[in-house]
């Protein structure tokens, strides 16, 4: 693996070397959260040091909220053909490159979805570490160190960010980049390195014990809390919508005005919604909240460990600060745990 | 050719708003004009055929005279599809927001002290599913462009337009806004029917709920975490009630046990 | 011999309205512009609300005047809570109006009355013939749209502009884009004038009234102010509306009826131009001084044009606001600092003086009086109809030429029925 | 390392097929025989008993619809469609020679591998007979290589029996062991059809070797908790009884959710599942 550095009196012409590559998008403050955001001007790609996370997570760049999958006519279906922007997504958090693994093995087991696969070949990734805030728990989901799933990632060491080099697109950035990435990391930078990961190490607090929590879910499938936070819950469905490995959609067709044509509309969806499991002839399997959030859980923390070997929460705390009800990953597993 | 769908637009007690949105689909006029046989549509055209029989009927508004309630039984009987279009055609909209107080007759004496009037016999605001079979409606208030023109496509098509029955939230999140409700304002989102594109929480501005409620609003649970942050009891009612019309009224009771 | 002139069901107007004449030896017996449009009791509703809350559900009384209701909520509010009124909240609160006014008025100039003159049963069937006219002022329209979309969040009934301010601005991105297309848009309307300008229009139903309309500040033209101004150069404060201008409510329609000093009298665009037109410049004040005459003071179907020349005037005035509201720094939101006392509100909505006004006791609304455009021009109507009615008669009009004529006169004056209707006045709880 | 993006077959993108025959198989289930237009005649589409295709059809949609024909009689689809909502109403519209879209097949289908030489025992509710069709035609052109065959079929009553008149043929045949019934109301066919639940059935179930028999049902939602405890009362191996479920689905190839069963997707491990599954997931049936 290579490593490099980025002097940071350098670090505003990285914008120049990433636009040859495509279009740069960064974390843009959007009131206290941040979203990621096309970076149009030179001086607006900033590392912001407190971001952590954006409202939504990088799957919007690889299954959009809203995509037009087919275009037919009567007699034809046919998939549009669409440009799809080469992207440089900078400031990608450890627990997203891990959410991002699990996307790619998601979308491609069994079959391959080419609609996420066109997209994610576009889409370099620029990670970057930093300290956790008080809602992050990816220690506790082994996510917050990564080892693939980035081209490049960053870590700011004060004066300057240390380059890991993960691709052989993060290496052709490198070297278009050579007057700003130094080959010359001196032995000593070893010693910042591990002072940076022991305070990163000690800088996490939220405390989640998903220790057995499988087992858990089993034994407590029929325990009173989950009505108690079905009553609570307001079924709005943010919380499918900003977890980062949710990934369910719904289907619809429409037809264009005064016309014989029309368009297969693919959109994000939630299992919160009441009509998710519902079947012809008005059959729902899952027609009370307690049984629709218990889906939800069983999918993050126990049923994926069955397809893909580990769990689907990656950490990220975005369902713990999103939810308006406080039901997330921390009050279940609270609750599990008695 | 196919002969086209005939189409007819009417319009009772309202802002107008919904028929004008339709004027409001600019670009799209022309084709809705051509895909459909328009029949009657007084809001937009002169040359109204009130006796058609049409396939689709749009009827906006809520029924606030009995002139006006003979009038919609009549267009239930001349149409094959009748839907409600819009908030007030589906719940009665703000006029109804004081529906089951009991105390519209003194409202009317207020407004109009012992006038006596000869057009008509008012009444107190109702949504048409109250008098009439409801076969698709298009919610909004007014509908957006968007969902309004996928929906009269797919009637005209003869589908009954389909909704996913989700609340504004979803679209809310789309578009990427933090929640309003963790920032402790009043918003009506997870409670209110989807398709407007959230533009209020968009704006900063929460969800009033104009589109009326889903079928799966949690109003306890809803109640509940706005008392947790610090609103009154009777603004949560009164903000549930502005456009909860018809349906708000079943859940009043159990909202106010809920409170105490 | 007795004719009835009956038209059931008004078309291209807004709302349920018909009209009822009765003509009997060559006497116009009844007169009556009736509104079936059920009543909503708006002003009741508003008793023990919050401003924020009025606010939100006032402009769902017309969805074609909903930015010019939210404005005068707003300036009601304001002033009896006293909030600050910022400049940048003040300019963006003109730039949505004059997105309002431009949408009302290309549709009804192009989509409502125009069809009349030219022969045609809807804007959509004169396409064949004037197809560029049509697309242009369906263009315009859509900019109007536009701008309240973008200002207020939807372009009916949004929520962005509230009490305090504006939830979000817009960015610097979307004035340049709005201030691009004004520019462009601005030929169009100016050749619009002289299309409606060349009308002839018919003199059968004249007669002198009084117009009036509000007073911006300043000697400027514009849709809002603090006084009302008459055509004859009369000018009182708005709070005293209720002195001038008396309501009374008659059988024949849920809407009430205002005269002043026991006349009827006009608003709308004409009535604007009528008072303060001469404040106009650049292109706007070219085409009012080309087009102004006497006749303008005795016939409504005036009204069209003087909507033309309004079009004009918004075109020129929004690049001038992108560039003040491009330069100030966005606000904090404005509290109220007051929890009692009233307040009024005037602003010229498309069709007319609009007034809200409310008293607050402990942060909540203890009474409301909110009139609208079309009620003040209601007894107006029925003048210029009976004028109409006894001079086509007299020139021996059957009953369907005459009821085609009266339809036109409603449509000159561009009533929003519903708004006519949520009806008015409320005494004191 | 970084992942090698392999796209895939265009998986969503249906081929046109026209229809060549349809009739009514009750008042509110129809029958359709569809085959690929011309353009589409040269592509493999083979399938398994149990599999299901999405059909698709112009402005109304796309749904998932069990294949009621058997590969054995390769080249044309047969599906038994039920009248229920936006598409099914629209595919009721159509004509002989109109068109639909299809893309598929998917879904594990039945384990025809493991059931060879086995004896089997079918048992159907309602329009759970239309997948069962598939196995039934195909064990039947396949006689020699399966062992004995039961087949259960319950309906709601004589009108709402799917495939009536060839089920009555087959009562005749020494083929299989076929045993009929109807909920209420079998008057007029009393020589051919029971009264009483499916569950009723199971006394002329006799003589069954637990070892060497596979079951499999399918039917509403309601029916699997009482079948599956009768047949289970044969001591059959749990992983020998199947089970084929319904769930929304808008994919196909495990990627919408809907569908999802704990970690498992109906469409991809499913719709066939064992009863041992069953077990491990709560809610299953
Ligand atoms: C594996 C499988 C096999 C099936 N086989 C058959 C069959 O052989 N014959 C038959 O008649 N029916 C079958 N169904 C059910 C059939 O898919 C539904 O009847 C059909 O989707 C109803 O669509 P609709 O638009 O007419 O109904 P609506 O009630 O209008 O459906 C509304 C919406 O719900 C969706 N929906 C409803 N039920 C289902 C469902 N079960 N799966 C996915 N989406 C659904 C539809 O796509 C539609 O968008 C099968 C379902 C599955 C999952
Ligand atoms: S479950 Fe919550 S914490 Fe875990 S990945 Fe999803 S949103 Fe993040
Ligand atoms: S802001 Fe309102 S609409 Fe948006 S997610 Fe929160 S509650 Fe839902
Ligand atoms: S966000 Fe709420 S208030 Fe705004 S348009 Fe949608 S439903 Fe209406």
């Amino acid at each position: 693996m290579r490593v490099l550095k980025l002097s940071k009196k350098d670090e505003n012409k990285l914008y120049d070397v990433l636009i040859k590559f495509g279009e740069v998008w960064a974390p843009v403050p959007k009131g206290s959260r941040y979203v990621f955001d096309k970076i149009e001007k030179k001086e607006d790609l900033i590392m912001y040091n407190e971001f952590i996370r954006t409202i939504l997570p990088i799957k919007k760049f690889l299954m959009p909220q809203e995509l037009n999958i087919l275009n037919f006519k009567p007699s034809k279906y046919e998939k549009p053909k669409v440009d799809i922007p080469t992207r440089v997504i900078v400031g990608v958090p450890p627990c997203e490159i891990h959410a991002l693994n699990i996307l790619d093995k998601f979308y491609t087991t069994d079959f391959v979805d080419n609609y996420y696969m066109e997209r994610r070949e576009k889409v370099i990734i620029i990670g970057k570490s930093s300290l956790p805030d008080e809602y992050l728990f990816s220690h506790k989901t082994n996510t917050s160190i990564v080892e693939e799933g980035y081209d490049l990632f960053f870590i700011d060491l004060g004066d300057y960010y240390l380059v890991w080099v993960g691709s052989e697109k993060g290496d052709d950035i490198v070297r278009l980049g050579s007057d700003i990435f130094s080959e010359d990391v001196p032995v000593d930078v070893a010693k910042d390195f591990v002072a940076y990961r022991e305070k990163r190490r000690k800088a996490f607090t939220k405390d989640i014990d998903l220790e057995g929590v499988t087992d858990l879910m089993e034994l407590m499938y029929d325990a009173d809390f989950w009505d108690e936070f079905g009553e609570k819950c307001l079924s709005c469905g943010q919380c499918t919508m900003v977890c980062p490995t949710c990934t369910c959609f719904n289907v619809i067709d429409e037809i264009e005005l005064n016309k014989d044509e029309g368009h297969r509309r693919r959109y994000w969806d939630s299992c919160m919604f009441k009509d998710y499991s519902l079947v012809a002839g008005q059959h729902n399997f899952r027609e009370s909240r307690a049984e629709r959030l218990k889906l939800w859980y069983t999918h993050k923390l126990k049923a994926f460990i069955g397809h893909f070997g580990s769990p689907s929460c990656v950490g990220c705390g975005r369902c713990i600060i999103t939810c308006p009800v406080d039901i997330n990953v921390e009050t279940v597993v609270e609750k599990l745990k008695g | 050719m196919k002969k086209k769908p005939t189409l007819g637009i009417y319009g009772f007690t309202g802002c107008a708003g919904c028929q004008l949105s339709l004027l409001d689909c600019e670009d799209e006029l022309i084709d809705l004009f051509s895909a459909a046989d328009i029949k009657v549509f007084y809001e937009a055209m002169s040359n109204n055929d009130d006796e058609a029989l049409v396939d689709i009927a749009l009827v906006e508004g809520s029924i606030n005279t009995n002139k006006q309630l003979d009038e919609l039984k009549e267009i239930r009987e001349k149409a094959k599809v009748l839907v409600a279009f819009g908030s007030c055609a589906n719940h009665g909209c703000v006029q109804a927001m004081a529906l089951g107080d009991g105390k519209w007759e003194q409202r009317f004496k207020q407004v109009y002290g012992d006038a006596k009037f000869t057009v008509a016999i008012p009444r107190e605001a109702q949504p048409i599913h109250k008098f009439v079979k409801v076969d698709a409606f298009i919610p909004g208030c007014p509908p957006s462009k968007i969902q309004m023109l996928r929906a009269i496509t797919q009637l005209l098509f003869g589908n009954k337009p389909t909704y996913t029955n989700s609340p504004v939230c979803l679209e809310c999140k789309f578009r990427e806004n933090e929640c309003l409700l963790n920032d402790g304002k009043l918003c009506l989102g997870p409670l209110t029917m989807g398709g407007c594109t959230a533009p209020c929480p968009t704006h900063n501005t929460p969800c009033i709920g104009c589109w009326g409620i889903i079928e799966e609003a949690n109003h306890i649970a809803e109640l509940k975490l706005l008392k947790e942050k610090g609103f009154k009891t009777e603004e949560i009612i009164r903000r549930f009630r502005m456009f909860g019309g018809s349906e708000i009224v079943e859940k009043i009771e159990k909202l106010l046990e809920v409170a105490k | 011999m007795k004719k009835i002139i009956e038209v059931k069901h008004l078309a291209r107007v807004e709302g349920d309205g018909g009209i009822y004449v009765e003509i009997e030896n060559d006497q116009v017996k009844k007169v009556q512009m009736n509104i079936f449009e059920g009543p909503r009791l708006i002003e009741a509703l508003a008793i023990g609300k919050l401003p924020e809350e009025v606010i939100s559900f006032t402009p769902r009384i017309c969805a074609i005047c909903t930015v010019s209701h939210k404005n005068v909520a707003i300036r009601s509010i304001e002033r009896a809570l006293k909030y600050k009124e910022d400049k940048k909240t003040y300019f963006a609160r003109e730039l949505m109006h004059l997105g309002e006014i431009i949408e009302s008025h290309s549709l009804h100039v192009f989509a409502l009355a125009l069809p009349d003159y030219l022969g045609y049963p809807n804007v959509i069937a004169m396409v064949d013939k004037y197809e560029d006219v049509v697309k242009q002022a369906l263009n315009l329209k859509k900019f109007g749209n536009k701008v309240m979309q973008i200002l207020n969040g939807k372009y009916i009934h949004g929520e962005n502009a509230t009490a305090g301010g504006f939830g979000k601005f817009p960015t610097e991105k979307e004035l340049l884009e709005i201030k691009k297309e004004a520019e462009e848009l601005l030929p169009f309307s100016i050749a619009a004038t002289d299309i409606v300008g060349v009308l002839e229009l018919p003199d059968y139903l004249e007669e002198e009234t009084v117009f009036i309309c509000c007073n911006p500040a300043d000697n400027k033209f514009g849709f809002w102010g603090d006084e009302l101004i008459f055509s004859n150069g009369k000018v009182i404060p708005s709070k005293k509306y209720k002195e001038n201008l008396i309501e009374r409510t008659v059988p024949h329609s849920f809407a009430k009826r205002s005269l002043y000093k026991g006349k009827p009298f006009t608003v709308g665009a004409l009535a604007r131009l009528n008072c303060i037109g001469d404040r106009l410049k650049k292109e706007a004040g070219k085409k009012y001084k080309k087009y102004k005459n006497p006749r303008w003071l005795k016939n409504p179907l005036f009204n069209n044009l003087a909507q033309t020349i309004e079009m004009i005037y918004c075109l020129e005035r929004i690049p001038e606001l992108v560039d003040i509201l491009l330069k100030l720094p966005t606000p904090e939101f404005e509290k109220p600092a007051k929890k009692r006392g009233r307040g009024v509100g005037t602003v010229e909505a498309p069709r007319g003086l609009l007034v809200h006004d409310y008293s607050f006791e402990d942060g909540y609304v203890t009474n409301a009086n909110i009139i609208t455009p079309t009620a003040y021009n209601l007894d107006d109507i029925e003048k210029y109809f009976k004028n109409s009615a006894f001079n086509l008669n007299k020139a021996g009009k059957n009953e369907d030429e005459i009821a085609f004529e009266l339809e036109k006169i409603v449509r000159a004056y561009d009533p929003c029925i519903s708004c006519a209707t949520h009806l008015v006045k409320v005494v004191k709880k | 390392m970084k992942y090698e993006y392999k796209k895939g077959p265009e998986l969503y993108t249906p081929i046109m097929m026209r229809i060549i025959s349809k009739r009514d198989l009750t008042p509110d289930v129809r029958f359709f025989q569809i085959v690929p237009k011309e353009e589409f005649k040269h592509l493999d589409l083979d399938y398994k008993p149990g599999q299901f295709m999405m059909l698709s059809l112009f402005g109304s949609g796309e749904a998932p619809f069990s294949i009621s024909s058997s590969p054995t009689r390769k080249g044309i689809f047969e599906f038994a469609i039920r009248k229920t909502g936006k598409i099914t109403n629209k595919i009721f519209e159509l004509k002989d020679g109109d068109q639909l879209g299809l893309r598929g097949p998917f879904g594990n289908g039945f384990p025809i591998e493991k059931m060879l030489g086995k004896d089997i025992v079918i048992v159907a509710g309602g329009l759970g007979a239309a997948p069962l069709r598939s196995l039934l035609l195909y064990i039947l052109d396949n006689r020699e290589l399966f062992g004995r065959l039961i087949y259960l079929y319950g309906a709601k009553n004589p009108q709402e029996m799917l495939y009536r008149p060839d089920f009555f043929e087959m009562l005749e045949s020494d083929q299989l062991e076929l045993y009929l019934t109807v909920d209420k109301g079998n008057e007029g066919f009393e020589d051919k059809i029971e009264e009483g639940m499916v569950t009723h059935l199971f006394k002329y179930v006799n003589d069954i070797d637990p070892k060497n028999t596979i079951a499999c049902v399918c039917g509403p939602p309601v029916m699997y908790k009482f079948v599956v405890n009768e047949i289970l009362k044969y001591n059959l191996e749990k992983h020998n009884i199947l089970v084929n479920l319904e769930r929304r689905m808008k994919c196909g190839t495990g990627k919408c959710g809907h569908c999802i069963i704990d970690y498992r997707y109906t469409c991809i491990d499913g719709p066939v599942f064992t009863y041992w599954d069953v077990i491990h997931m709560r809610e299953l049936i």
